[in-house]
Parts: structure tokens; sequence; C-alpha cells
């Protein structure tokens, strides 16, 4: 009968991961793990080109290689209606093309085998016959009149996709034209791609008996999937199981569906087989979505005292060759129109032109919500920008203009309400952390002696947890999440949520907000999720979604549980329900502590002597609508040394004080902070997809594009400020991704710093030592 | 990639077009030659195994003559699919008499390498595959300036290997 | 093009008719059914696929199975001995040193290599152990407090050995 | 990622390599540790049909001193280098190359003869064994030759060992007295190819430089040898404007591209940092007086 808190494990604790245990004995069950009997294999054919048109494809040797069972073509899916399929932004794009190839790597063929091994060399043997178009590479090219046209299929004859925007344009022109001080940059945020280190695959299995399709996939959203496969297909929904296991890591990348699951899904409806596909390291990295890409164009007015007044942004979004950016519905850019920050702001305008050009498609995340990662870089890069001009520290240019504290709720300039924040104390705990002031004196200092240092600041704000459904929705299916929670007699329960984990530790943080809300121990609570044959209707896990919307179901199916466990309460008590409260994780007559009973005794209550108007059991579902999105915000310091004899850049400090609200488990947001910071200071210093003239990626494994090891990442300080949501139910926000949102400004602002007294005012990323020394060596200051 | 070069043959312009004209010769000076088809007196598929040190690519080329002012100026088109790779070429012969019986041939050659060998070689690429034209052409030189070169040139090529 | 290997695993001999380009880690994988040790890259870059090999660290992907022949191999599947976890899992375990999972196998065993030669590992040495294996998630900063964890386990377990287990932790990684 | 298959042999001794390497001349590759050849069989960039692992051939792991020089045998493993208390002790330029290839799960089986023979220019030995002045020993059933590790490295990927030779070891003069040898080498990231590196060695008589080695990675077709700046070491005192003028020369010695690594400029800025870098290095270890 403990009620010992410890115990419970609920809210706040650091309790260790429940999930650690598969995971620790080499017992986690990836895609790769799962083998069917009678399972074979598919590889795919690849385009060596950018953009040719298919003269003939032979498959006569690939089917003449013993084990090859079949090899699936784009008129084969045509016949079935399936050459093509929807992207979830309103585009369509090619399972397998029928006559031409658009990026490079796209698929071209599917050869079918017994083995991994003769599959692989079957798509040697299939021999595809190319003529070569001109491709179509730079986004600004592709929107001059006599462009080549990447898409032909459209009715629309031109590279450009749609135009977006946000804000109040006149208003903010006539705010520049009587501003003091204009500052105006141009930034690339370069195309990158999210590399989890498990890639992606499948495994498609056709029960001709049952009609039923079950994949096994890797993905981030199984419910979405499913629909949008019915849709697709015309199978009813109820006869298509999409089961999502353990996922070796997904950060956006897992959410689209790639042609590969679609065509495995055909290989095993055709074959009767159960058809596994699993991508290879180049293959991910040449073909499935990137991320970023967003190259803008930002003006900030302000007054001569630092003032910020109105941001006028444009933008040119490269899609490559089909939009399949994984955004809401009615947000081609994304969240992007967050990009005022921090700040208070008189208006704003944004505006963003997609545009497609012969690369892979895409516009996913890269741990990141939406584009979010793009309007923080850019504003953030701004506002060092305008101190620089005004001669004014960064960090008081912040102060002078965050939101304050009892702004909030405050309405941006771009139409979005934040929830909360104390932006000012955040930034304040980083400075007094990381000793600011003694960092500016060393920096004199050393300035005085020739040496570089630098120190850069971002004070971020993000947004996260859609819904809310009036305004989010997937292809139309609403941004809701949900939990079903189930207490079993003897006070243990089953949770089944809508959200799916790729690392962020459901299975732990899920239980304990259960455990919090029904005061059962932790241990006692199972978290399933993942299989939508099982879990309730849910949207999946991306752009920090979880706690923010099934976190909230959680506890507002929790908080129904209780409700009826009161009324049984009262019975077992022999009190009205009205006497009976919920103090220190039981309930107990109003004013009398020693006369209570425990959820586990009503749990049991609940099956064997539950009062005449109770329903039998004890169990809840909830579909939660947030009726706001979330807002973490934080303050990042970066301390950076450059070494004049190279360019190279060091890290040498990086304090990240991060505000996600009321925290679960401490010690798993450590960890997604950790992960955060290093996932943003890969793409601020070494990762970035290139295309040469011809279409040809230039980072095609893990020899070019450089994932940070244990040497090159820092040892991250992290610290927090606490201020919940106040429409949540417990008043956290969701943090997955905040720390790759805020880091990269931290440390582009900390390398201009250090540069600063050259004149420099702005380099992009990812910033290379060639960039830098490039600048040493111009201005005179390279040593050798 | 751009390549372009010149090369001093002490043979007439006749000659040495004649010779540029003939796959069987023009074959044996291919880097890595494996075989050929002969389609057309214009139009044959060699098979070529290209590459440096441990790297080597099996293609088998598509080439086409174009463009024959004889015996000034020729154009050869090749196309070749290999080890999810691609690679088109254009290449360009002029030839001028400078003295008696000797000749400049001038050549430029446009190489467009697509796919895995052009992502994941990119570092070794365009030196490897300069080396390779130069010596493609270079080759011409010594095979016409070589004693009894009608005889033996006439014959189909030793494979390399 | 096939040939007979004999391949131990863990302490258990698995024999096979190979194809003689049968990556390790898929004879690891597929002939001996042990999933723990995954793949990653195509490049030798990431490491997910490290397993010992005669008790050295080796990514397994980059090696044939036939140049195994007759070599012990030890996965993650044979840290744990006698139903208790050797000292690199609890310190996983405690310090949160994993997210996905994926790369973890690989870390493990890499550190477990590592610490039989450095019982007493600075931050920085351990960081630079670990430089052949990618993480996505953690950053790396839990990873590195992890493999101190298990130093410091260890070295508590050598100077006072708990009695029970007949297979010391040192033993049990081999 | 899967290979192309091929037929495998592990011989026991060096004529039956040979045997097997005039059976399957053209067609048969040497399979030392297989950190290059594997990774570049999957991507099918290499499909030799005979591979010859040299695992089980006696006496290519020597790793000592003999007859006035150390004697790397070609299946040294990087690891084995980098740990051995002799190379820590006198060779430490050698030891800082072996200490950056790759990454240390690499160099576990990585060998220094693959290294070397693979001519890979941005493969980090040859440029550190170019500065020790190395030699590279191959054996055919003809006999063994030995030759410059200058005239080893013919171009990219390209090397004077004959289709019936078998590099069996490589040899590095024992250092005299007084000198010091370094190995400097930027790189983005652990596991990256160098963008540039620099290995140098220096002898001192007298507080002068009697011999000085300079190799360069990376930066050319082949491990590239830096002999104007040799030259100009050679006779002076290796203060800073010798070390600075040394550095320019050597930098002047490299024919570097444009590429993923950096613009061709930044390439040879960046070698006179590095060059001038290992120089004091070399010299300072040579002035502390061990034969390092």
């Amino acid at each position: 009968m403990s009620t010992d808190a410890a115990a419970i494990g609920g809210m706040g604790r650091s309790i260790k991961r429940k999930e650690d245990a598969r995971f620790l004995r080499g017992k986690g069950r990836y895609i790769d793990d799962f083998k069917l009997p009678g399972m074979v294999y598919m590889d795919i054919v690849r385009s060596p080109y950018a953009h040719a048109t298919i003269k003939s494809i032979d498959a006569t040797k690939a089917l003449a290689l013993p084990g090859v069972l079949a090899v699936i073509t784009g008129k084969d899916l045509d016949a079935a209606g399936l050459a093509w399929m929807p992207t979830l932004m309103s585009d369509k794009q090619m399972v397998l093309p029928v006559d031409r190839v658009v990026y490079q790597a796209q698929e071209v063929a599917a050869v079918i085998a017994t083995e991994r091994y003769i599959a692989a060399d079957g798509v040697a043997l299939v021999e595809v016959d190319y003529e070569p178009l001109p491709p179509v590479i730079d986004p600004f090219k592709a929107l001059e009149p006599d462009s080549p046209l990447v898409r032909p299929d459209r009715d629309q004859k031109t590279n450009h996709i749609w135009h977006w925007e946000a804000g109040d344009a006149a208003r903010t022109d006539q705010i520049f034209q009587s501003a003091d001080v204009v500052v105006k940059q141009d930034l690339y945020i370069p195309r990158i791609h999210v590399c989890s280190i498990e890639t992606c695959g499948c495994v498609a299995s056709f029960d001709k008996v049952e009609g039923k399709l079950t994949i096994y996939m890797t993905t981030q959203a199984p419910h979405a999937i499913r629909t949008v496969y019915s849709l697709v297909t015309g199978i009813p929904e109820h006869k298509i199981r999409i089961v999502s296991p353990d996922i070796g890591g997904g950060f956006g990348g897992k959410v689209p569906v790639y042609p590969g699951y679609v065509i495995a899904s055909v290989a095993s409806i055709t074959t009767g087989l159960p058809v596994k596909w699993i991508e290879d390291r180049s293959e991910n990295l040449q073909a499935d979505s990137f991320a970023r890409d967003y190259h803008i164009s930002a003006e900030l007015a302000a007054k001569s005292d630092g003032t910020m007044q109105a941001l006028r942004v444009k933008t040119l979004a490269d899609h490559g060759a089909f939009d399949a950016a994984a955004n809401p519905s009615k947000f081609p850019a994304g969240l992007y129109s967050i990009i005022t920050g921090s700040y208070t702001l008189e208006a704003a305008h944004v505006e963003v032109d997609g545009v497609y050009t012969n690369k892979p498609p895409g516009g996913v995340a890269y741990r990141c919500s939406f584009r979010v990662t793009e309007a923080v870089h850019t504003i953030e890069r701004m506002v060092d920008t305008l101190a620089q001009k005004l001669q004014l520290d960064p960090a008081d240019v912040r102060m002078k203009n965050f939101i304050p504290p009892d702004a909030f709720p405050y309405k941006s300039a771009t139409g979005w309400e934040y929830d909360s924040g104390n932006y000012p104390a955040a930034l304040q705990k980083a400075m007094d952390k990381i000793d600011y002031a003694g960092l500016r004196r060393e920096q004199a200092e050393k300035r005085a002696r020739g040496e570089l240092m630098g120190i850069g600041i971002s004070t971020f704000t993000e947004i996260v947890g859609a819904g809310p459904s009036h305004t989010f929705d997937i292809l139309g299916i609403k941004m809701f999440d949900s939990c079903e929670i189930r207490v079993h007699p003897t006070g243990s329960a089953i949770v089944r949520i809508g959200v799916q984990t790729q690392g962020q530790g459901h299975e732990t943080t899920f239980a304990q907000i259960v455990a919090e809300e029904l005061g059962l121990p932790v241990d006692n609570i199972t978290v399933e999720h993942g299989d939508t044959d099982t879990a309730p209707y849910g949207l999946g896990t991306y752009a920090s979604r979880s706690t923010p919307t099934a976190g909230a179901a959680t506890a507002v199916a929790s908080r129904k549980i209780r409700e009826k466990a009161k009324k049984i309460a009262g019975h077992l008590l022999e009190v009205s329900p009205d006497d009976v409260e919920w103090v220190d994780y039981k309930f107990q007559v109003k004013g009398v502590p020693g006369r209570s009973v425990t959820m586990k005794d009503i749990a049991f209550a609940a099956y064997t002597n539950f009062p005449q108007d109770v329903e039998a059991g004890l169990e809840a579902v909830d579909y939660y609508d947030p009726p706001n999105l979330t807002f973490p915000f934080g303050a990042y310091i970066c301390v950076v040394d450059i070494d004049r004899g190279t360019g190279a850049v060091k890290i040498r400090r990086f304090v990240a004080v991060d505000d996600c609200g009321n925290i679960i488990n401490p010690m798993i947001v450590d960890g997604q902070i950790h992960g955060g910071l290093t996932m943003g200071m890969a793409p601020a210093l070494f990762e970035a997809i290139t295309y040469d003239e011809d279409g040809n990626i230039q980072q095609s494994n893990f020899m070019d594009y450089l994932l940070p090891t244990a040497m090159e990442t820092p040892v991250w300080e992290t610290d927090k400020t606490v201020t919940p949501s106040p429409h949540h139910p417990f008043g956290a926000k969701g943090v997955g991704e905040s720390a790759t949102v805020g880091a990269p400004p931290a440390i582009a602002n900390a390398v201009v710093d250090a540069l600063s007294h050259l004149g420099v005012t702005h380099l992009d990323i990812p910033i290379t030592p060639w960039k830098v020394y490039a600048i040493l060596e111009a201005h005179g200051v390279a040593e050798g | 990639m751009h390549f372009e070069g010149s090369e001093q043959i002490k043979a007439s312009k006749e000659t040495v077009f004649r010779f540029l004209l003939d796959p069987n010769k023009v074959a044996g000076c291919a880097p890595g030659y494996i075989s050929m088809d002969i389609l057309a007196p214009d139009h044959f598929k060699p098979t070529l195994g290209v590459g440096v040190g441990a790297v080597k690519a099996k293609f088998t080329l598509d080439v086409q003559l174009q463009n024959i002012r004889e015996p000034d100026h020729g154009e050869v088109k090749a196309h070749g699919v290999a080890a999810g790779s691609a690679v088109d070429l254009v290449a360009i012969v002029d030839l001028v008499p400078v003295a008696d019986g000797e000749t400049t041939m001038n050549w430029v050659s446009d190489v467009t390498v697509s796919g895995t060998i052009a992502s994941v070689g990119a570092r070794l690429l365009e030196g490897t595959a300069h080396k390779q034209i130069a010596k493609f052409f270079a080759c011409f030189k010594q095979k016409l300036e070589s004693p009894a070169p009608e005889a033996a040139a006439s014959e189909a090529p030793t494979p390399e290997s | 093009m096939t040939q007979h290997v004999t391949i131990t695993i863990n302490g258990q001999p698995f024999e096979a008719d190979i194809e003689s380009r049968l990556l390790l880690v898929h004879f690891i994988r597929e002939v001996a059914n042990l999933t723990g040790t995954h793949i990653g890259c195509d490049t030798t870059s990431c490491g997910a696929c490290t397993v010992l090999v005669n008790g050295t660290p080796a990514k397994s992907c980059t090696l044939f199975a036939v140049q195994a022949d007759g070599a012990e191999i030890s996965t993650v599947e044979g840290l744990e001995q006698g139903g208790k976890l050797h000292p690199i899992q609890e310190g996983f375990f405690e310090e949160h040193g994993l997210q996905c999972g994926f790369c973890t196998p690989g870390m493990m065993m890499t550190s477990v290599a590592f610490l039989k030669d450095h019982p007493n590992p600075t931050d920085e040495e351990i960081r630079r152990a670990i430089s052949g294996n990618l993480c996505r998630c953690t950053g790396y900063v839990n990873i590195v407090k992890s493999i101190q964890y298990a130093a410091k386990k260890m070295r508590d377990d050598q100077a006072a050995p708990t009695p029970a287990p007949a297979v010391t932790e040192a033993e049990a990684v081999r | 990622m899967i290979p192309d298959n091929f037929t495998y042999f592990a011989p026991n001794s060096l004529p039956e390599v040979w045997d097997l390497l005039r059976q399957h001349e053209g067609d048969a590759k040497i399979l030392a540790g297989g950190q290059s050849l594997i990774p570049l069989m999957k991507l099918r960039l290499a499909s030799p049909a005979y591979l010859i692992d040299l695992r089980n051939v006696p006496g290519l792991t020597t790793l000592e001193e003999h007859d006035g020089s150390l004697v790397i045998g070609a299946m040294v493993r990087e690891s084995h280098l980098e740990q051995s208390p002799l190379i820590q002790a006198r060779y430490l330029g050698i030891y800082e190359a072996s200490s950056v290839v790759a990454d240390p799960l690499v160099r576990n089986f990585a060998t220094v003869g693959g290294n070397v023979a693979h001519a890979d220019p941005a493969n980090d030995h040859p440029a550190m064994l170019l500065a020790m002045g190395a030699h590279i020993t191959a054996q055919s059933p003809r006999g063994t030759r030995t030759m410059s590790l200058d005239d080893f490295l013919v171009d990219t990927m390209e090397t004077a060992l004959r289709p019936d030779e078998v590099l069996t070891d490589i040899r590095v003069p024992r250092p005299l007295p007084h000198t010091g040898s370094a190995y400097i080498k930027l790189e983005r990231k652990v596991g990256d190819y160098a963008i540039a590196a620099v290995g140098t060695m220096i002898t001192l008589d007298g507080g002068v430089c009697s011999r000085a080695g300079i190799g360069l990675t990376n930066v050319g077709p082949t491990a590239i040898r830096a002999r104007q700046a040799e030259a100009y070491l050679v006779g002076k005192q290796p203060d800073e404007a010798t070390v600075r003028e040394a550095a320019r020369l050597a930098a002047a010695a490299a024919e570097p591209v444009t590429d993923l690594h950096g613009p061709a400029e930044y390439k040879r800025s960046v070698l006179r940092t590095l060059t001038a870098r290992a120089l004091r290095l070399a010299v300072q270890r040579a002035q502390g007086g061990g034969g390092q």
C-alpha cells in the first residue's frame, strides 16, 4: 500500500528507461531484424542521371539469374494505377518512372530475389537505356523563362511550385521607409540529411487468404500511412496493418512514404510472399527526403537605439523534383513565420517561393519542427547583424527587444499566439553560467594579442505541438493525438498511444504521466505504440509534438479514469464521491487522512466490487486536440576559438539554457538536448549536401557526408528555466528539437563575432575552415 | 570535364584519318580494352575496363562517329552505363598538315560522368580521366609512327588482359 | 566461390557453406541469427556493426566472413552472463547512454575492448576510443559518462570481487 | 551494399601467393587489411575475381629494428604500430601518422602495407615515410627487390610493384642521434581524409640541420616529397625564418586540386602552416636529443 512518490515514479523524476532492457542486450527489433517465413528480398535499380528520358528497360539478363523472381518497372505499376503516389503536400511523386527520371538515384526498377545478395546482383544486370536531358540544378536558374522543365506532367509549365506569405506587407514596407537603420543579409541554409544511423526499410507481407496487407515499416507516423495506403490502393483500411517496430532514429526522415515501401508492397501482393527492402546508406543519403535548402534574403528595420521594428524576408525554397515536404497541409513553408522569434516587432512580412529542380524530393525535418530552424537562424543572425551595425552588445540588443514576460499570451507580427515565456531570465541564466562579462574581457585581451575568439548568442523561440485541428492537418487528417489506457484488476495498466518513439523514451515518459495521474507505480505500466491494429489513431511523432499532444491525451485519459475511480473510491469508503479527494496518489475521505484507498484497490474493485450505477472496468480513451501550439525557448551561448593558421573553428564552451515548461523526466530531457545540440552543430560546421552542375550528389556516403564523432563534439553544458505552458494539461511544451533549432545561429554568431573586428558580418553554414581562412588571409591576419 | 590536347604525328593527314576511321585500330588504343562489337562502319560497341589501381568499372560504350569531313575532321559520341554510373563523351578531332608527311592532330573532349563513380570517385576522377584520354590520343601517334603499322594495325586488337 | 567456415560466436560454433563475399556482419545476423549487431553505412564509417574478433573490435561490415574462419567473435548478445548485465550495459542504462539504441551494441563492444586496456581512462581517451562509432541521438556526453561508470564498476569489482558469479566480468566478454 | 562474388584464397606462404598471382594475373587482388578495398568492393567500384588474403602468410608482421632499419612488415596493423613502445619512443612521426589513419576501429585491421600499396594520395603513411627516407621491399619468384618509396609511388593508386610482386615490408632508416619527426594532419573530423597533412624529419648536427625530410599528403597525384624545401633546410640553423621559408617552398611543391576537402589555394596556404608546425615540432624533438 505504498504511496511513496519514488516508487510511483511520476512526473519530474529521472526514471531509468524501460526500453533499455532490450536495446542493451541486442534484443531490439529493428526493421532489418524481421525475418518472416518465405521472405524474399528487394533491391532497387537507380538512375545515374539527374535528368533523362528512359528509352527502354531490359530485364532479360536479370530475370535469367537464378534466384531472381521478378523485376518491377514503372510500366507494371502504371498498369495498376500506382506509378505515381500523392505526397503529403498535395503534389504527386513517381513511385517508379514510366519514361523519365528527374533526379539522380531515383528508383527506376526493382528486383525481387530469394536472397539479398542475388537481388543486388540482379540490379547490376538490369539494362536501362537513357537519353540524358539537361538538368536543372540551380533553383534561381530554374525560374528563368528558358529553363528546362523538371515537371512537364504538370499543367503549369513552370518550375515555380507555389508562393506563400505571412504578415503585413504594407505596414512592413511603411516602417522600412522611415526606419533609422536597415540591415540586410542573404543567407543560405544548405540542404542536409538526417542520417539516422538506421536507414529506412520495410517488410511487406500480403496474406492472400485474409486479403490483408501487413507492412513492418520504419515510419514515424503509422496511422497516417495506413490511411494514405488505403486511399491510394483501394485496399480497405481494416485490411491494412502498419507496424512501426523499434526505430533506429527518425528525426523527420521517416515521416514520408518512400517509393521503396510502395514497391515492396506491390511486390508482396503480386508474389504472395513477404518482401523485405532495406536501404543502404548510399541510397538513404542520395534519394531519401532532404531537409532545409532555403535561400533567404532578410532585412531588419530598427531605431538607432537598437529597438527592432520590422522584418522583411524573401525566400526561395528548393524542393527538388517533387514537393514531398512533410508539413501541415495549409503550411507549404511549415511554421517558417515564427521568424519574428523572441522579439517584439511592429510588423513583419515573410515570403517563400517553392521551386522544382532535378534533385531528390523532400523538405522534411532534420530534427526540426517544420522549417523553424531556417526561421530561427535568420532572425538570430539578423539580431547580431543589427547589433554589429550599431556597435551594441548582442546580449543588450536581445534584452532590449525581448517580448516581456508579462506580455504573454503574446500575438506575434505574423499571427502566432505565444503561450508563455520568460526570455530575459533564460538569457541572464546563460550569461551568468558562462560568465559573459568575463568572456568579453578575455576576448578584448586576446584580440589585442592577435588571437581570435568569439562569443555567440542565440535566444530562440520554438513552436511545437501541432494541432490545433482547426488550423493543422496532414492531407486532411486533423493533427490531434490520442491515448487509450486500460487498468487491469491487479492495478497494472497498459497504455497505448498514437505517437511513435524513435529513441525519445516514450515507453518510460508516458508511463510516468500515467503513474503521476493514477498513482500506479511506473513499473506496473506498459506503454505500446506503433501498431495500427492496436494503437489508437494518431498522427505520429515528429516536430516535437508527442508530449504536447499525445502526452496531453495521456494525462486527460488518466484523469477520466480518475473521475470514474473516484466513484468507486466513494463506494469502497462508504461515503459520497463528493466527500472523496485525491491526495498523495490516493483517494481519501476529505479531512480524514487515515481513511483512504489506493488506485490498486480501486482497480480490483472495478472488476470485483463496483457500485450499481458504474460500469465495470477501468479504462479510458482520449483524443486530444490542443487549444494552441506550445512555444519552448532557450538561450544558448557558444564560445569558439579560431586557428589562424588553418581557419579551423573549435567550440570551447557551449551553454544551453532550455525552457520546455514542466518536465516529465529530466534525464531524458537532458539527453534530448545533448543530441539536439549535436545535430545543431553538425550543419553549422560539417554537414551539407551539394550537387555538381550535372546533378551528381557530392556527398553520397559517410566518407563525404560528415557526421560529427565524439572528438568533434564538445562537452555540452545544459541548464533550464521552467515556464509552464498555461494550456497544456501538465504544463509541458515539447523539447526534442529545440537544441537543433537553437544551436546553429549560436555557433555562426560566435564565428562572426570572432571576426567582426575585421568587418565580417556574415558566414553561411557550414562554416568550413577554408571559408574562415579566406577571410583571415584577405585581412592579413592569417598565420604563416 | 573538358580536356584538350594535340599530337604531332609523323604521318600524312590521309594516313592519320584512315587510322581514325578504323574502329579496330582505334580500339587498340582505348584504355582497358576488352572486346568489341562492330554494328556498322560508324557504329560500334567496345567493352572497356576503365579504372585506376583497385578501382575498375566495366563499361560497354555505344560509339557513334559523326560529322565526318574527310580527311580533316571527325567527331565521336559515346555513351555507356556501368556500376550505377554512366559516362557520356564527345570527342572532336581536327587534322592539320604541318609539313611533308607530318600532321597535327588537335583534339578536344568533353566527358560527363554520372552516378556512383562521379559521386564517390570525384576526388580521383578528373586526374584519372585526363590521363586516360591523353594516353588514348598519344597512343595514335605511337601506332602511326611505329614500324610496319599497316600490317599490324589491320588485325583485331589484343585485349589488355 | 563458396567455402566452408566455422566461426565461433559468443562461445558457440557456427558452421556454414558460404559465398566468399558474405560479409561477416551478414554471417552474424543471418547465419547465426544474432541481430543485435547492426548495419548503418557502406563505407566502414559508422561502427554500428562493431564486434570483437579474437578480442579486437572490428567493423564486421568490412570483413568477409571467410576472413574470420576459425575466429572467436563476441557480440552484444554475449555481454550479459548468468543473468547479470556487464558493467558496460549497466553504465549505459544508468547514465542514459542510449536513445534509439541502434548504435549502442557497437558502442558497447568498442568500449568493452577499450576498458580492458584502459581501466582508468580520461574522458578525452574515451572520446578518442569511440571516434569510430557514430551516434546520432545522444551527443556522446552520456556515452562518455556510461563508459566512465563501467570503468569505475570494473575497477571496484577488481578491488573487491563479488563472490557469486563463476565467470568474472572480464572473462564474460571474451 | 553487396560486393560482386569472388574466389577467396588464404595461402600459407609467399610462393603460394606468387603462384596465385601468376595464375590469375590481372584478375587477382591482394587482400591485406581490406579497409580500403572492401568498401570499394561493396560499392562495386572494385570487383576482383580473386582475392588473395595475406593473413596466413608468415613473416609479414615483423615490427623491429634490424640492421640499422626499422622493419615494418606489410601486415602490421595500424593499431599495432600506434601502440608499439618502440614506435612511440623512437619514431614519433610514424606514431602520429598511424594514430590519425581513419578511425580507431579501422586501424585495428588496416595495415601499413595496404596503406602504402593502395597508393591513395590521401593515405597518411606515404608522406611520413617519404620524409623518413623509407624503402619498400618487394618479393617475387625472381627474388627480392628494394626500392625507395619515391620510386615506388608512381601515380594515383599506381605503384612500381610488378604483377608478380608482393610488398613484404617497409624499411625506415634508423634515425641518427638528434633527429626528430612529426606528422600533422588537418582533417575536418575523425575518419575523414586529410585536407592536407605534412610529415617532417629533421636531424641536427651542432644546431645545424644536417638532414631534412618533408612529405605532403593529399595535395597531388601521390604523396609528394618537398625536395626544394628539404635542400633549403640542410646546412642551416632551423630558426623561425628558415622554417617559414622551408614551409613556403614545401607548399610550392604541392599540386592541390579543388575538391570537397577545400579549394586548391586554401590547401596550398594551409600547407605552409602545417609544414611550419611540423618542422618546429621535429626540430624541438631533435633538440630533445633522443632519436625521434
